[in-house]
């Protein structure tokens, strides 16, 4: 484990001035996040009526807040750190639950062919059909305001991309050699997939995860927009995003602060998506 | 053949019954369309009386199995929100809704795809780069913030073009050019990867090492092949045409598909949604099909795909 | 024969039909990739089988390792019919029959160290305590030539010949009895060809497996083939010794094949043969080879001969003219100008 | 025409699809159907919201079940038809209100018909111009009903050659200053100048109602001169219009208040003890001022100061009192027991905010409010009575007296007292006392004594504040905000 | 002067140096064998001489065709040659080959580019050509796409592609690996036609020397980016005198005689980032003495028309001057 450690850290030295940005900004996020209890310069959802909309220190405001305050008068910077734990948290977890529920259904797809295949691709198609705002809707209403289930509802989201993919990828690695030789090794269906083909596949999954990643987090403000994003007193980028929306031309950095995170962060990923794919081949190191 | 189509058609029948039912079920069970529709001080005779006119007041699968039957002898039903046909009311608004998307959905290609050839062509250079900070960008700007920015650039300060509405042909611009942006985005993206991924094969060095010259190659033989991993990425824009628009109408108060969709949703207008998204299911059955065509134009493997899987 | 002369692998008329469709037009076309083989192999005997590319030597292989059933025929295994695929007998009969690989990068996943992939089989038949599945990975390592710290290499990492080494020692880990190359050396360098064929004959020797070994390089075959079977189109043409085979081919198609093989300071001519390969698809009526035959004669294109020993020298091959039947003809080439 | 044309942004032109008033009972209808359609009787919307001559000319009550209308002679329909008391007979009839005629009424509508009319009994023609209402009832405020939207005058030949009542809803042949030219549902309705009005050529050539959603859509609309106004202005959007010096933000406090309601039914709310200790804990003047910017007023309870001698000056509401509603807690052994808050996404303005400061009010002092965001009514009233707790509501009263609001909201007739939102031993007889009594000060005394229950001693609501509804226009228009929703695009409301 | 003549030709991707300085020249109508371990650098020599090598990789040196530069020279200059004048058959026809295009377009792409011919004419010579090369039913088979065809027939249409130019110098490039040995048979056979008939000069790449031998008069045995040696066919076997060839020679199974284990040269090729110092086979020979790992050895000439790059190589006593095809 410590060589693998030193391993990463080698190879961290190596990376390209840009990944080394990306890198280090996605690492401070991933610490935001987890910080974001002692960070906090105060509760996020405590309110200071009396000192509405003031502006961060940049337009002139003063050091008690920073970035602002919102039209409650709660602290942006620290409504800024908390929903960057609630968003890294939704696109964290509905990322990998659609990659699991996706690359799952995918592989079941790909293993017996057939009539279950053709039900997997049904659901696939099921899922591509439904506009989203019904889905979303579907959990909301039957659910309510539970992170969880919403996390879990834009998982469901996405899965049916790593279906596709998962399923494509698994009919042609089932064709190569590998798969034959452990197959007729006598190895369980389990073991050929998750220890061999999952692994194989793996680069590409993780460059589409990337990409899933801030579309998630679009996703989310897209909901937020329409009134069945993350819901107060919670609050997430997209949440002050689309609740910002509205002091575009009064008090911008509302908005701004958040949207500024959500771009880079989108940036960054992408660069280290692409980077992975790369960096994950043991054949090209 | 006729085997494809058939196990074709049976899997779009049954993908588009489960979305079907999976919307009947959401919409009846989340929230009371009687109340919904009548509102919070309507009088419980008043919103009786509208549960038996519509038949809500029967057992909810006794409802599902009528509306599937109307369904299937070709009648959606009326919108309970004034009794109009739902599929005329929906058709009434397809116009407006492809008047933005079609537009939009050019721009995406006709930018998307050039761009992300040239970036594939000058990979590494300083326009590579650009087109790709442009690019993901784009694809992570929520589409609300874009369009009220260039609302604010162009109809309030510049006051070129009108900010909303749907008086006249430079009302669609602003919201053309916001849908296309996102999308020329990530097609750019795909587009690249894919010529980059072709030009790294060894038909593009036959072609050169026949005589070709380069802009040759990159037309003849590169284009082609990368457009089959892109088709794919279309096919998936294709299908969302028509409710992608959600956001995009809104900010612009477009009248189209997209609004209506979120009107009718939160009015738990079921048979509204319901043709709504049974168009969006056969848009995207139809689009899976064009798809298919196009692989099969570009792709010569996929008109006599011989299986013969060599395990 | 005594209980131990029984033969370790017996393989009886095996045929093996593939439906393919074409395109969405769904046209289907039957493959006969195996068209009634008949084979043995006893203990610490290799059977070499050669034949052009599509002939059906992997499918052959496949059948007679049970990891597909034949449509018709049988294949027993050390006397006991072959249970069918995926059921836990057949799971269990894994580590008994071993299968290596043409291409030995495509057939390691390129993910895993190799030493991982080497112990796979001993954890697949939960064979033996983990310290135990270390030793014996250890063991086989060093059987096939490999060192301790390949182990930690993923396989691209490898060379050809070591990687080969490497789907070698997966093969050999469980101890089996059966060893079946697929072409396990056409994908290599020839100075590693060499590496891996004396690697081969040394491990037979010293563990005494039943072999068969699949090639279309007569040399190789001979090198380490105690006995040899040239297929054409799904059937056995010839089967005999060896030298035999090489020297005195009987069957036009093995002549023909002995005649292309590559030789320095070579000066006879070639036999090169006319058209193109045979497509199992459409395989021709009577004797599949005539279409390309130089001595075809009238009786072959109606009559497919039969696997039977020659009266001259008991050598067993199928063939009307090489039995003496008919006269050799003359006519195959011009019939296809 | 020189006559300017006028474009409104609104956030929603109709709820229902229809310019029908008996199936568009909103705030949103009432904002557009004055232009096109005019009940017998008039409001002065922006002076004093008395009534005033308008089809009618004058109104007379005969006795107590009886009203004698007398119409003017010279009004046309928007097709050119003379209005005669034929038409008014059929506006108040079976076809269009009561089912039963040649026309199939939806349901929905009857029963709208009923509440807003509850003892209707019958219009009789006198003469062309003349007409007699009479009620089954006494009812003091039968001339305000006629006055409301659901009277608006329709055109009976039009009416029954449209032959459906939905088709007719979305097309009404009314007889207002305007004409309808086009409805598209959800997006836009355009008027048209209809010259032949009786009360003289109205003001404007054309005037829009365009919908538009987004609040910052509707400004910037009107910034980059698309619209001439944008409603629904949220009051912290004031500053952002006017900071632009072409532009102007209208209206104010309008008579309709907000206030959040509890229900009994829920076992933790059912204590009254816990429900005052809300009540203290509601900090109004702060959210006035703070989301409001000051621009509304908090009402003493749920009384408007137009209901005259019936408004009780000395009505006080509870008070913010933390540490009183500390005390209230632990007299009722309260434990930290979660009480759910159902809001709705903005349905009223500023409502999210609000229900956010309230929150941290009730935590502050104890209280575990959950607060829970749904999507619609349906979903606020959803599940079993005792899954029910907290939800926000506003009333409005459009007469002088409450005898219709209260009773109508919280007597024993009403929808919560009867599915047990909130009820009352003492309170239900004395709101059956106030509609039917005719004894003034003995209403005036009962009205006192109700408000001290239901809000008070045994509280089922919290006042807020009065709602407000504000304007954006281009300065240079002279034009004057109603105290309601209703926008008064008549020639007495606008001058150059 | 040599119809191509290289030069010191060196080429490096990042800081692997793939090919180490080579030098060898090609006459009108010679037929030059290129053998060697996987991996020495034979196909990168050909493509670094016609420029169809990716831009990160750095080449250097002279290529000379007819006495014209090619290293750096213009697209101008470049597209021409390219299959006009130097043709290159791929090692791999199933991925050298345009998926998407049928092979008859193909070919008929290289007609109109070299020999000007379009429309039926085109057609009727892709035929011939496809004839040529022995495709059954060439008139059909030219509207199939490449995945339509089996592995031969994909190397075939390779040829037939390549002919088409006409070229003078035909670089093929492992043309029979993929193919099993009836078939290459053929198609040796077909390229020694071809050269009878039109006068095309040859290179054959290859790691077989079976293969080589049968078909090329001069044989070029290189080495992890060198040529180790050099010589007429006949004295390669009659005569290896490096190491490396008689490894090369050893490794075949015999086809007669007693069977003994083969005599396999141990370990591999150097990676091209990590080359050791002094001779590149030194760890592998088993001849090696202790200077080899220290000095590079340059090219003796062992007789006439033979040269190696050994240190324990021994000139010909015949002071005979250093022919024109120097080693490096
Ligand atoms: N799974 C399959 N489905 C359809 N056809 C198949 C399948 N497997 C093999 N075939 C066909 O059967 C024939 C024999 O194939 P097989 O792989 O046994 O040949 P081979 O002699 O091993 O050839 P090679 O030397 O190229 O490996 C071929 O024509 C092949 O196309
Ligand atoms: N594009 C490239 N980038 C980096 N290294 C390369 C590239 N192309 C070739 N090489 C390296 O250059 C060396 C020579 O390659 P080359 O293709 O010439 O070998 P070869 O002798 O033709 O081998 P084979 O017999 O396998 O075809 C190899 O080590 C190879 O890995
Ligand atoms: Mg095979
Ligand atoms: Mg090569």
């Amino acid at each position: 484990m410590a060589v693998r450690a030193q391993a990463l850290l080698a190879q961290f030295g190596k990376l390209p001035v840009l990944m080394l940005i990306a890198v280090t900004w996605l690492g401070f996020m991933l610490a935001v996040a987890i910080l974001a209890d002692l960070i906090t310069p105060y509760p996020y959802t405590q309110m200071d009526l009396h000192n509405r909309l003031s502006s961060p220190v940049f337009m002139g405001g003063d050091w008690a807040h920073p970035l602002g305050t919102d039209e409650l008068g709660r602290d942006v910077l620290s409504r800024l750190i908390a929903s960057i734990r609630m968003s890294l948290l939704i696109a964290f977890g509905a990322t990998i639950i659609g990659a699991v529920i996706g690359v799952t259904l995918g592989f079941v797809a790909a293993h017996f062919r057939g009539f279950i295949e053709q039900i997997v691709l049904a659901l696939v198609d099921f899922s591509a059909a439904i506009p989203f705002l019904v889905l979303a809707l579907a959990v909301l209403a039957f659910f309510g305001n539970s992170i969880v289930l919403f996390v879990c509802l834009l998982g469901l989201h996405a899965w049916e991309r790593y279906a596709r993919i998962a399923r494509g990828l698994a009919i042609s690695g089932n064709a190569q050699g590998y798969s034959a030789a452990v197959h007729q090794l006598g190895a369980s269906p389990l073991r050929l997939y998750g220890r061999h083909i999952l692994p194989n596949i793996a680069s590409t999954l993780i460059v589409s995860m990337t990409l899933a990643f801030p579309e998630i987090i679009l996703l989310e403000s897209g909901l937020s927009f329409l009134g069945l994003g993350v819901q107060p007193p919670n609050t997430s980028l997209g949440n002050m995003v689309g609740f910002g929306r509205e002091y575009l031309s009064s008090a911008p950095w509302i908005m701004l602060a958040p949207a500024f995170v959500i771009t880079i962060t989108a940036l960054c990923i992408s660069l280290v998506g692409d980077g992975l794919r790369d960096k994950l081949d043991p054949t090209l190191t | 053949m006729l085997h494809y189509l058939g196990t074709r058609l049976l899997r779009a029948t049954v993908s588009v019954v489960m979305v079907v039912t999976f919307v009947f079920i959401v919409l009846r069970m989340s929230g009371d369309p009687a109340v919904v529709i009548m509102g919070a001080d309507a009088p419980p005779e008043a919103v009786d009386a509208f549960r038996t006119a519509w038949g809500l007041d029967q057992p909810i699968w006794v409802q599902y199995l009528s509306f599937f039957k109307a369904i299937f002898s070709g009648d959606l039903g009326q919108s309970m929100r004034d009794g109009r046909d739902a599929v005329a009311v929906v058709l009434e608004r397809v116009p407006s809704t492809l008047a933005l998307t079609v537009p939009a959905f050019l721009l995406n290609v006709g930018i998307g795809i050039p761009a992300g050839v040239y970036a594939a062509l000058h990979r590494n250079t300083a326009i590579d780069r650009f087109v790709m900070v442009m690019a993901v960008t784009g694809f992570a700007m929520p589409s609300f913030i874009l369009a009220m920015l260039l609302v604010l650039v162009f109809s309030v300060n510049l006051g070129w073009l009108p900010s909303a509405g749907q008086d006249s042909w430079l009302n669609a611009i602003l919201p053309i050019v916001t849908m296309g942006f996102g999308g020329a985005a990530l097609l750019a993206r795909f587009t690249r990867s894919a010529m980059l991924e072709v030009l790294g094969q060894s038909y593009i060095r036959t072609a050169s090492a026949k005589g070709l010259s380069w802009s040759a190659v990159v037309w003849r033989h590169a284009l082609q092949n990368a457009a089959i991993p892109t088709v794919t990425i279309i096919g998936f824009m294709l299908g969302g045409l028509v409710a992608g628009a959600v956001v995009v109408e809104s900010v612009f108060s477009w009248p189209g598909v997209g609004r209506l969709l979120v009107v009718s949703v939160s009015n738990r207008d079921l048979a509204v949604v319901q043709a709504i998204v049974l168009m969006i299911a056969l848009t995207m059955v139809a689009a899976n099909f064009v798809v298919d065509i196009l692989y099969g134009l570009l792709d010569p493997k996929m008109q006599s795909q011989t299986r013969a899987a060599r395990a | 024969m005594t209980a131990s002369q029984m033969p370790l692998l017996s393989a009886q008329d095996l045929a093996r039909t593939y439906s393919i469709r074409r395109g969405m037009a769904g046209r289907v076309t039957n493959v006969r990739a195996v068209d009634g083989v008949t084979l043995t192999i006893a203990r610490g005997e290799t059977l070499g089988l050669v034949g052009e590319s599509g002939c059906g030597k992997s499918t052959t292989a496949r059948l007679v390792l049970g990891i597909e059933r034949p449509d018709e025929g049988q294949v027993r295994f050390d006397g006991a019919p072959m249970p069918g695929s995926g059921s836990p007998g057949w799971a269990a009969l894994r580590k008994r029959m071993q299968l290596v690989f043409q291409d030995p990068l495509s057939a390691l996943d390129r993910r895993l160290p190799v030493g991982l992939q080497i112990r796979e089989p001993l954890e697949i038949h939960r064979m033996g305590t983990p310290a135990e599945q270390n030793a014996r990975v250890a063991e086989v390592m060093e059987e096939v030539g490999l060192q301790p710290h390949h182990a930690d290499r993923h396989p691209h990492a490898l060379s050809g010949g070591q990687r080969q080494r490497a789907v070698i020692a997966r093969a050999l880990v469980t101890q089996p009895d059966l060893l079946v190359c697929d072409e396990p050396i056409s994908a290599l360098d020839v100075s590693i060809q060499a590496q891996v064929m004396n690697l081969l004959v040394e491990l037979q020797e010293r563990l005494g497996m039943g072999m068969l070994f699949v090639s279309h390089d007569l040399r190789a075959v001979r090198q380490i083939s105690h006995r040899v079977a040239v297929m054409y189109l799904g059937r056995i043409v010839e089967e005999g010794a060896p030298d035999e085979i090489l020297h005195a081919p009987a069957h036009p198609y093995s002549q023909a094949l002995v005649s292309a093989i590559p030789h320095p300071g070579k000066t006879a001519r070639r036999i090169v043969l006319q058209g193109d390969p045979p497509n199992p698809a459409d395989r021709p009526p009577g004797c599949a080879f005539h279409p390309r035959c130089p001595v075809t004669a009238m009786r072959c294109r109606t009559e497919t001969p039969l696997l039977k020993p020659r009266p001259s020298d008991g050598r067993r091959v199928a063939c009307h003219v090489a039995q003496g039947e008919v006269a050799p003809g003359h006519v195959g080439q011009l019939e296809l100008s | 025409d020189d006559r300017p044309e006028v474009t409104v942004a609104v956030q929603k032109v109709s709820n229902s699809n229809t310019l029908e008033m008996l199936s568009e009972q909103s705030n949103v209808g009432a904002r557009i159907y004055t232009s096109y359609a005019e009940p017998l009787i008039g409001t002065d919307w922006v002076g004093d919201m008395s009534l005033k001559p308008s089809i009618a000319t004058s109104w007379n009550r005969i006795d107590d079940y009886t009203i004698e209308v007398e119409l003017r002679d010279d009004v046309k329909f928007h097709n050119g038809d003379l209005l005669t008391a034929e038409d008014v007979a059929f506006t108040f009839g079976p076809d269009r209100m009561w089912g039963g005629g040649t026309i199939e009424v939806p349901e929905a509508v009857i029963a709208a018909s009923r509440r807003s009319l509850p003892a209707f009994d019958r219009v009789e023609i006198l003469s062309p111009t003349k007409v007699r209402f009479h009620n089954s009832i006494i009812d003091p405020v039968l001339e305000g009903r006629l006055a409301s939207a659901i009277g608006m005058v329709v055109n009976k030949r039009a009416f029954l050659e449209t032959g459906d009542w939905m088709t007719w809803a979305r097309m009404p042949i009314t007889t207002g200053p305007y004409r309808i030219a086009d409805f598209q549902a959800d997006s836009v309705l355009s008027l048209e100048a209809f010259d032949d009005h009786w009360d003289g050529r109205p003001p404007l050539s054309k005037l829009r109602f365009v919908e538009t959603p987004e609040t910052a859509s509707r400004i910037n609309l009107l910034r980059s001169g698309g619209a001439d106004f944008a409603c629904d202005i949220p009051p912290d959007q004031i500053a952002t219009v006017e900071a632009d010096s072409r532009f102007e933000v209208v209206g104010g406090p309008i008579n309709n208040s907000r206030y959040t309601i509890f229900n009994k039914s829920h076992p933790v709310l059912a204590n009254p003890l816990i429900r005052q200790a809300l009540t203290h804990s509601v900090d109004r003047d702060l959210i006035v001022e703070a989301l409001w910017g000051g621009r509304t007023t908090v009402p003493r309870g749920l009384q408007w100061e137009f209901y005259g001698d019936f408004y009780i000056a000395d009505h006080e509401n509870p008070a913010y009192d933390p540490d009183k509603a500390r005390a209230l807690l632990a007299e009722a052994g309260y434990a930290g027991e979660a009480i759910p808050y159902r809001v709705l996404n903005d349905y009223y303005t500023n409502q999210t905010s609000t229900a956010q400061i309230n929150t941290e009010n009730w935590r502050a002092v104890g209280l575990n409010v959950e607060l829970q965001m749904v999507e619609n009514w349906g979903q606020i009233s959803e599940g079993e009575p005792a899954t029910r707790g907290i939800h926000d509501w506003s009333a409005a009263a459009s007469l002088p007296d409450p005898c219709v609001q209260m009773p109508g909201s919280w007597g024993p007739t009403s929808n919560g007292w009867r599915n047990g939102q909130w009820t009352n031993e003492e309170f239900g007889p004395l709101s059956n006392e106030l509609e039917t009594s005719t004894d003034k000060a003995r209403r005036i005394a009962i009205w006192r004594r109700m408000l001290q229950i239901i809000e008070i001693e045994d509280p089922a609501y919290v006042v807020l504040h009065r709602n407000a509804s504000f304007t954006a226009k281009r300065k240079d228009i002279q034009w004057t905000a109603a105290q309601s929703f209703v926008m008064d695009f008549s020639r007495h409301n606008w001058g150059a | 002067m040599a119809f191509v003549q290289i030069r010191d030709m060196s080429v490096a991707f990042g800081s692997a140096p793939a090919l180490r300085g080579i030098s060898l020249s090609v006459e009108r109508g010679e037929a030059l064998g290129l053998v060697g371990e996987s991996g020495c650098g034979k196909s990168i020599t050909w493509l670094a001489a016609l420029g169809l090598l990716p831009r990160s990789a750095k080449v250097g040196g002279s290529v000379l065709l007819d006495g014209v530069e090619l290293i750096g020279a213009s697209p101008s200059v470049l597209e021409p040659v390219r299959g006009g004048r130097i043709a290159m058959i791929f090692q791999d026809p199933a991925s050298s080959l345009n998926p998407v295009h049928r092979i008859g377009h193909q070919i008929a792409e290289a007609l109109a580019l070299h020999r000007g011919l379009t429309g039926a004419p085109a057609r009727a010579e892709v035929i011939r050509l496809l004839d040529q090369v022995g495709i059954p039913d060439a008139k059909t088979r030219a509207n199939a796409y490449p995945h339509e065809l089996s592995g031969g027939q994909n190397q075939r249409v390779m040829i037939a592609m390549a002919l088409a130019g006409e070229p003078e110098l035909l670089v093929a490039d492992e043309p029979t690996t993929a193919l099993d040995v009836t078939i290459q048979a053929q198609i040796l056979d077909l390229l020694g036609t071809i050269r009878r008939d039109t006068g095309m000069g040859l290179v054959l790449i290859s790691h077989d020397l079976g293969v080589v031998s049968e078909t090329c008069s001069r044989i070029a045995v290189m080495y992890a980016g060198r040529i180790v040696e050099q010589a007429e066919s006949a004295a390669i076997f009659a005569n290896p005198s490096h190491p490396y060839t008689r490894g090369l020679l050893g490794a075949m199974p015999p086809i007669s005689g007693p069977r003994q284990k083969l005599v396999s040269i141990p370990g591999s090729v150097p990676e091209a980032s990590r080359m050791p110092q002094g001779c590149a086979f030194a760890p592998r020979c088993s001849e090696a003495i202790a200077d080899c790992t220290r000095v590079d050895p340059a090219a003796v000439t062992v007789e006439a028309n033979h040269l190696a790059a050994c240190i324990r190589a021994t000139p010909a006593k015949t002071g005979t001057r250093t022919p024109e095809r120097v080693l490096a």
